[in-house]
């Protein structure tokens, strides 16, 4: 057991990543009752804005001074594909039956893998990324990665930023009435179309920074590496209870934890040496979140609301 | 509107004066908020019951703790002597049916089907035999189909049984609703607000409709803002007012009991939601927390918004 | 009544049919032998077609166009020459996007086509199974460049040694995962000297085969396997792994799959402080490796199937052609046994023709397959011959090393176990 | 909606409005319109017995003088339709019936056909091969009389919508909405539009009985010879102008009245023509013997019946199922284990194709419960990632049963390989089999198997959905709270839906195990290059039509068919999928095959007049917003 600090902490980095895209999907989802699939891509594209916002910077600039270049440019992609998103396919659908936009939220999914697939330059596989310089260091037992302190540093500098916006501005304000009740809210003169757009804003603003984040950490991004990590993002948001931001954080977290743990322990129990492993955590993160939705269907963070039927 | 309803004879009828729905000491609170306050009420066969009250006032929560569609915090509801469910279904099937305040149709049903719908908990055949087609299939559809077409002819909208229900004028859709609700047999009817939006003709209507139905043998409980409407109509009347059952007995007792009065002194029956505490009776002894939404509405629209994604 | 109804009905659409499809097939003949005609106006030359079946479009493109061009590189090579005399050979590529089901469909089509004389392809072991058995009730020859699974050719029980043949019309001119895996392990514990191994695979056939085979041999050669761990394909986090390989004790990483994820692997280990070296197959050795790793790359070990290409001045200039005639794809990997591959059908063909006087024959599918069994010749990726169970002759293998930002072979030899 | 409420809702609005309104686009008089629209008609039909170009390096050799070939075929067909059908509306006594609404708008759109493939062919030939110098005069003739035809059509009275009123808002237009210009435009688009649906055709019901049936049958081998005539097209360009008529013409009939005609009959003969439909689908494998359609065929039946077990989640009962190809896996492993492979665990073991089947079923119907008990009490959207969840998870636990990483299942990445060929009484699906003189080959035999699979499923199918528990499954769609209500178990009835849709793509998966000879994990996935995978079934059922019969069927078989044609497009396809999806849910939600109630469903504000549209679509309150 004298690896779980460094488990622990693997499952807080890959969890704090989680927890940023997460953050996309439960906000909307707080709003307008949507869950925006495609939020998975968004992040991917984010990752791809500051890729290219990077390539075309002169030669032998510095990464430090290159990497709020390459926040804005992916920022800048994901918040307008966000954004774009919500008002030319899902606003149309305001109105129609419930399926209609969640089936437009998995063609936007997939028509946005794929653009970049086809028409970013070479990205068919694995894209190279920029890396921080500096080899990793040993905090006590924990290795730590220079992409792995950023990711936590990002994590926490947004979450407060957003806890402080939500709960100082006017217009977070305003959010808070909408996602409680938008009618009351919009007769009290809030535009909720305004609303709406902030909410999917700050979703793409959080993707591309997990997606900087996670090819500064990685050294790789992939057209494909939306889907994955928008499936457990979402998992994560259902875990901490959805409409929560906190909770986004935190079952991102807990999520990301119970993954390694799982990975590096289940095979120590007996009868389950197969069950372990890299291979099965995915099925474990499933399993986590079945768990939750029989036991706890609010999730973590998420308030009992009467008559969930 | 002097149409028979064959009914298929009830093994248990009950008679007259017997008890058919008893609630005692009925809470039910949202979070910090009661919304109805240890209500206890009962309906006797046969018999017309009025349920009035300000807006507000917990009348649709209460029906919504009858029929299962809550969970009541406290208190017990029971139909001929027995315990009912907190199930919505369970409720039907035991005897109970009822309409909505804001008409809740099938709409993209016709009309014949929204009434064969109502069939559900009075027939058998599940899905292998709807596969397979054996004559009791049959027999039980056309059976159904004819009863149907009966309380159809009952509500007067028998030529329009392959309209959709959508298309349905106004006063036809609260009508179908009624024939909706009686399809399922019951003793019991909770016709939520009948009137809502009706002209004087349309009101009449339904007062003779309501009267055909007493003449079934089935109990009725009706809420209704329309006074003159409730004081034609049942032989006893309750009033609730902050989620308190403050009076209840025969129109004339309930029409010259000065908190009654009170309660509804200068305020308009419909339009304005009023605000909580200045329309709190004086007599009331524990008046509701300062700002309490209108509960009446709140929970309803929650509950509608949350199965409308 | 109504029966009689039905049943005349049915009749006079039955009829109706029938009509249709006389008329429709005729037209068809008529207008294909027209074309037909219209081609062979200039030439007087049989046209036979060689398939291709890979995946052409997709995340597998650039193995699977390589695999086309391949081939397009020996048919182009094969009409300048004259190598068959009176034959122009074309190739026909169907895209199989790595999907069995896809490649049946197209193991199907060129089935269908009577022109198709044998097939080249596929790219994945998985697809292959779904192929195999068209192509043989068909009897025409399927030669994949590229399939690895022993079972393909050696059926089930190829582990246990009672090897037998399902299909005799499918060869492959790549070598099994068997001497792959074999030839690391010996590397590994002989010459690296290792003597604890953490194999991982990404649990896809041709990773999980190789490591499987990895870690039979290496312990068989007296080393300890330190652990075992299988990844997804398309994660990117490897912390979980890296901290259990780090605590094993582990002084190499064998690594069973592409290098898209051992790349992120061997990265995430350099940075957590193990500095172990990470040996994978086939599947890992490319540039892009390099590339991304960066100088974690550093050290790490692949093998490769066949000599080094630069050391054969046939690999050369078939690299130059490719070069030249500015084809996609990648050429490395299989595109020069894609050329054999072709080649040897080629050389098939003219074996058939030259025993039937010089023409092709009616039943020329089914007699290629004992002309394909018979090749022997030196193609680009070394010398092609089959065995007994249509499985290439030549195992030649080579190691490659990172070493200052490049792959170097650092031996070549043959596997004999 | 049937059709007399219809037409009295439009009577009433007709009544307080301009009602009819037709003009033609282009101004000219009747006579010359019509002479001119005869003239383009005979000049394209006498064009394609020239020669277009002077190269045979075209696909289908156009440069034959005498008889039409390739695509000229194409403007042929097209050009005579359109002449009769405009001698039928101008009323030729003998002809009339080819127009039964009698508008000029079915000659709009089909010489709309005639003008887009032969300008597309003469444009792809000059693009092809260098310029319009490659163009015979015929290719010109064609490209002129195209032309001819077309601006005579134009010159004909159009039957359009009705005028906008007067003060009419555009709430869709949003900001938009101030620059008059803007609306100016978007009023004179809308008042462009053509409105023929509402016409009245004589009803075919009339008709002799015997000569209804003619019809149907008549309709059907037609539509089995237009099939098979697009799939035996060699090249994607004579394809593309195959589409051209067949879909511009399509909509061109519909005009005509002729195909709500073709609909009263078969309504009327309702089992009459499904039987001539399943024995048109019989036919298939003896028109097109060859073994590659064959297969195609197989392909489209299989994932057509497992989009329709999805409709009966997605359509009916209003579940969005994302994980649903897993059982479709489910199925096929199950399958497999059993089917005597040498590579499954129970090698020995070989059940009988139905004992097979049945197997399939239960394991997917269990695994359906397994996955729809925790979820299913919950909010629908939870289903959605849930299932999505599994569809993934299914996936990597199958690859890791190999008794390396899990226990020994399903042989991991490498699959159950070599499954043998089914045997029905005797009959080995995997021979070819002589039936006089055609030969059915393997692929035409599982076709065969596979129909009658999809027979069943079309039962099931409609006899649920007509049922007391169909109706359930609708009324929870609609409305869940009231549906309790009305005394139905929403759990239950949703988990029976989700049960049942499970089994029957565990059916199919018993086929799919068997056609393709084994089983791998990796087709099994949400969203893949091809077949089957959750979103292409997804597309499938939305695309054709939620909730209907033929919709998913028609849908599947058009995703396999375009991009097998098309194989240009197969490096976009699945971007074209994705924007696919996203604009039909925009603009045709209710798919090819609208369901009746679907269509009202989501077009509500058209069948309402002009005036009373509901508020534009860019104000609604955002409580029901992505419901």
């Amino acid at each position: 057991m004298h690896t779980l600090p460094q488990q622990l902490a693997n499952g807080l980095f890959i969890g704090s990543m989680y927890g940023l895209i997460a953050i996309g999907y439960t906000m909307v989802y707080g709003i307008v009752q949507l869950i925006n699939f495609a939020h998975g891509e968004i992040y991917m594209t984010g990752a791809f804005g500051a890729l290219a916002v990077y390539t075309n910077l002169p030669d032998g600039m510095s990464i430090w001074a290159a990497l709020p270049l390459m926040l804005a440019g992916g920022a800048i992609v994901a918040v307008l594909i966000a954004v774009g998103a919500e008002r030319l396919a899902y606003r149309p659908l305001r109105n129609a039956p419930r399926l209609a936009p969640l089936i437009t939220a998995i063609g936007l999914s997939l028509a946005l893998q794929q653009a970049v697939f086809l028409w970013y330059p070479h990205a068919t596989a694995g894209k190279h990324f920029p890396q921080l310089p500096g080899d990793g260091f040993d905090i006590g037992s924990v290795s730590v990665a220079p992409g792995d302190i950023f990711l936590v540093v990002a994590a926490v500098v947004c979450m407060s930023a957003l806890a402080t916006f939500v709960r100082t501005s006017r217009t977070g304000r305003a959010m808070q009435a909408t996602a409680q009740d938008p009618d009351t809210a919009q007769l009290m003169g809030i535009d909720t179309n305004r609303i709406i757009v902030i909410a999917f804003a700050i979703g793409g603003l959080f993707a591309a920074v997990a997606g900087l984040a996670s090819g500064l950490k990685y050294g790789q991004i992939k057209y494909d590496m939306g889907f994955q990590a928008g499936l457990k993002a979402f998992t994560a948001a259902v875990l901490g209870g959805i409409g929560n931001i906190y909770g986004a954080m935190l079952g991102g977290v807990v999520l990301g934890i119970a993954e390694s743990c799982a990975s590096a322990y289940i095979s120590n129990i007996p009868g389950m040496q197969q069950l372990g492993g890299e291979g099965w955590k995915n099925v474990w993160a499933f399993v986590l979140l079945i768990i939750v939705l029989l036991l706890r269907p609010q999730g973590l963070l998420g308030e009992r609301v009467a008559d969930r039927a | 509107m002097t149409t028979t309803i064959p009914q298929q004879p009830t093994p248990a009828s009950a008679g007259p004066k017997q008890a058919l729905l008893e609630a005692s000491g009925v809470i039910m609170r949202f979070g910090g908020l009661t919304a109805v306050r240890d209500v206890s009420l009962t309906v006797n066969g046969g018999e017309i019951v009025g349920l009035i009250g300000p807006n507000g006032a917990g009348k649709t929560t209460f029906f919504n703790c009858l029929t299962g569609l809550y969970v009541p915090t406290e208190g017990t509801v029971s139909y001929r002597g027995t315990v009912l469910p907190p199930k919505p279904h369970l409720v039907t099937q035991a005897g109970i049916a009822r309409t909505f305040q804001n008409i809740r149709l099938f709409a993209n049903m016709t009309v014949l089907e929204n009434v064969l719908v109502g069939r559900h908990t009075r027939t058998r055949e599940g899905l292998f035999s709807a596969i397979v087609r054996g004559p009791g299939f049959h027999r039980a559809e056309r059976a159904s189909r004819e009863r149907a077409m009966e309380l159809l002819e009952f509500t007067g909208l028998a030529a329009k049984a392959d309209h959709l229900a959508r298309n349905l004028p106004y006063g036809e859709q609260r009508k179908l609703e009624i024939a909706r609700a009686l399809a399922s047999e019951p003793g019991l009817l909770l016709l939520d607000e009948p009137t809502a939006g009706m002209n004087p003709q349309e009101t009449r209507a339904t007062e003779e409709l309501v009267f055909a139905i007493r003449d079934q043998g089935i109990a009725v409980l009706v809420i209704e803002h329309d006074m003159r409407f409730i004081f034609n109509l049942c032989d006893r009347v309750a009033v609730l007012v902050q989620g308190e059952k403050l009076v209840e007995g025969s129109s004339e007792v309930v029409q010259n009991d000065e908190r009654v009065i009170a309660a509804y002194l200068g305020e308009p029956f419909e339009g304005t939601p009023q605000s909580a505490p200045e329309a709190a009776p004086a007599d009331a002894p524990e008046s509701a927390p300062a700002g309490a939404p209108d509960d009446d509405e709140a929970p309803e629209n929650d509950e509608q918004q949350e199965n409308d994604k | 009544m109504r029966q009689r109804s039905l049943l005349i009905l049915t009749s006079v659409l039955a009829t109706g049919a029938l009509t249709l499809s006389a008329c429709g097939s005729r037209s068809d003949d008529d207008k294909k032998s027209s074309d037909g005609g219209g081609n062979s106006a200039g030439t007087s030359s049989t046209t036979v077609v060689i398939g291709v079946d890979a995946p052409l479009t997709g995340a597998n493109s650039a193995t699977g166009l390589g695999i086309q061009y391949g081939a397009q590189i020996a048919v182009d090579d094969a009409n300048t020459k004259k190598l068959v005399p009176g034959v122009t050979f074309k190739i026909k590529a169907l895209d199989d996007k790595a999907q069995p089901a896809t490649g049946q469909q197209n193991a199907t089509a060129l089935v269908a086509e009577s022109d198709v004389i044998a097939a080249v392809g596929p790219l994945n072991s998985g697809v292959a199974q779904s192929m195999q058995q068209v192509f043989d009730s068909a009897k025409m020859v399927e030669i994949s460049p590229s399939n690895t699974n022993p079972a393909l050719t050696q059926g089930k029980d190829w582990a246990t040694g009672t090897k037998t043949r399902p299909f005799k019309s499918y060869f492959r001119t790549a070598t099994t995962d068997a001497n792959q895996g074999n030839f690391a392990a010996d590397y590994a514990a002989k010459t690296l000297n290792k003597k604890n191994a953490f194999v991982v695979d990404d649990k896809q056939t041709y990773g999980a085969g190789l490591a499987g085979i990895f870690k039979g041999k290496f312990q068989s050669l007296g080393g300890k396997i330190a652990g075992t761990d299988h990844v997804n394909t398309g994660d990117s986090d490897f912390s979980t792994l890296v901290t259990k390989i780090k605590n094993s004790g582990a002084d190499i990483l064998y690594y069973g799959g592409q290098y898209d994820e051992s790349e992120l692997i061997t990265k995430q280990l350099k940075a957590a402080g193990v500095h172990i070296p990470l040996m994978g197959g086939d599947g890992m050795y490319s540039d892009t490796y390099i590339k991304t790793a960066g100088a974690a790359a550093e050290g790490d070990l692949v093998t490769s199937v066949g000599v080094p290409v630069d050391t054969l001045p046939a690999a050369k200039t078939f690299i130059d052609t490719y070069k030249a005639k500015g084809y996609p794809g990648d050429y490395g990997t299989y595109g020069g046994y894609s050329y054999d591959a072709t080649t040897a059908i080629i050389n098939g063909v003219k074996a058939v023709m030259d025993a039937n006087g010089g023409k092709l024959p009616s039943d020329a599918r089914a007699k290629l397959i004992d002309a394909v069994q018979k090749t022997d010749f030196d193609g680009i990726a070394g010398h092609v011959s089959f065995d007994e169970f249509g499985d290439t002759t030549n195992k030649q293998l080579t190691v490659y090393q990172v070493k200052s930002g490049k792959w170097v072979a650092v031996k070549t030899g043959e596997y004999t176990g | 909606m049937t059709d007399i409420p219809l037409a009295t809702a439009e009577a009433a609005v007709a009544g307080t409005d301009t009602g009819r309104r037709a003009a033609p686009y282009l101004p000219m008089p009747r006579t010359a319109a019509r002479a001119a629209t005869l003239a383009g008609a005979v000049i394209s039909i006498a064009s394609t017995f020239m020669s277009w170009t002077y190269t045979t390096d075209f696909p289908g050799d156009l440069t034959v003088s005498g008889y039409p070939g390739g695509l000229q075929i194409m403007t042929l067909i097209a050009a005579i339709l359109t002449g009769v059908v405009a001698l039928g509306a101008f009323g030729t006594p003998g002809l009339r019936w080819l127009n039964p609404s009698r508008s000029p708008n079915s000659v709009l759109l089909l010489a709309l056909a005639t003008l887009g493939t032969t300008w597309y062919t003469v444009i792809d030939i000059a693009a092809k091969l260098g310029g319009f110098a490659n163009l015979d005069p015929g290719g010109f003739v064609a490209f002129i009389g195209a032309l001819v035809l077309f601006a005579g059509a134009l010159g004909l009275p159009i039957d359009r919508r009705p005028q906008e009123p007067a003060g009419a808002e555009y709430y869709e237009l949003g900001r938009f909405e101030k620059y008059a210009a803007v609306v100016r435009t978007y009023v004179w688009l809308r008042e462009a539009r053509l409105h023929h649906s509402d016409l009245r055709v004589a009803d075919a019901r009339k008709l002799n009985p015997w000569l209804q049936r003619l019809v149907i049958v008549v309709v059907y081998a037609l539509g089995l010879k237009i099939l098979t005539f697009g799939l035996a097209t060699d090249y994607s360009d004579i394809f593309i102008g195959y589409l051209i008529v067949v879909a511009v013409g399509f909509w061109g009939l519909g005009a005509s009245g002729l195909l709500k005609q073709f609909q009263q009959l078969t309504h009327r003969n309702r089992r009459f023509s499904a039987t001539v439909g399943v024995i048109a689908a019989i036919a298939y494998p003896f028109v097109q013997n060859n073994e590659h359609w064959a297969n195609l065929g197989v392909s489209v039946l299989i994932v057509g019946t497992v989009a329709l077990g999805l409709n009966i989640v997605v359509g009916l009962t209003g579940l969005l199922d994302l994980g649903y190809v897993a059982f479709l896996g489910v199925g096929a492993y199950a399958a497999a284990l059993v089917s005597g492979s040498q590579f499954s665990i129970w090698s020995g073991v070989q059940f009988p194709f139905w004992a097979a089947a049945i197997t399939g079923m239960v394991a997917a119907c269990v695994f359906g419960v397994l996955i729809g008990a925790p979820t299913l009490r919950l909010r629908g959207d939870y289903l959605a990632i849930v299932t999505l969840g599994f569809g993934e998870i299914f996936r990597i636990v199958v690859r890791n049963l190999d008794g390396v990483s899990g226990p020994k299942i399903t042989n991991g990445p490498n699959g159950i390989a070599q499954i043998p060929d089914l045997s029905v009484f005797g009959y080995n699906l995997g021979d070819n089999h002589s039936m006089g003189s055609f030969t059915l080959g393997r692929f035409a035999n599982y076709y065969l198997l596979m129909l009658l699979i999809t027979v069943i499923v079309v039962l099931v199918f409609t006899r649920a959905a007509d049922s007391r528990i169909g109706r359930s499954w609708i009324a929870i769609r609609e409305d869940e709270t009231a549906a309790t209500a009305m005394g139905i178990n929403g759990f239950r009835v949703k988990l029976v839906a989700f049960a049942l849709g499970a089994s029957l793509a565990g059916l199919a998966g018993t086929v799919f195990a068997h056609v393709t000879n084994s089983v791998v994990p990796d087709p099994y996935q949400f969203s893949g290059p091809v077949p089957p995978n959750s979103a292409f079934l997804l597309a499938a059922v939305v695309l054709g039509g939620m909730g209907t019969v033929s919709g998913p069927i028609l849908g599947a078989a058009l995703l396999y068919v375009i991009p097998e044609k098309l194989d240009f497009l197969s490096k976009y396809e699945l971007f074209a999928f994705g924007l696919a999806l996203v604009l039909i849910m925009r603009f045709r939600p209710e798919g090819i095959i609208p369901n009746r109630r679907r269509q009202l469903e989501f077009h509500e504000d058209e069948e309402l007049a002009p005036g009373n549209r509901p508020m534009g679509d860019d104000t609604v309150p955002a409580a029901t917003a992505g419901a």
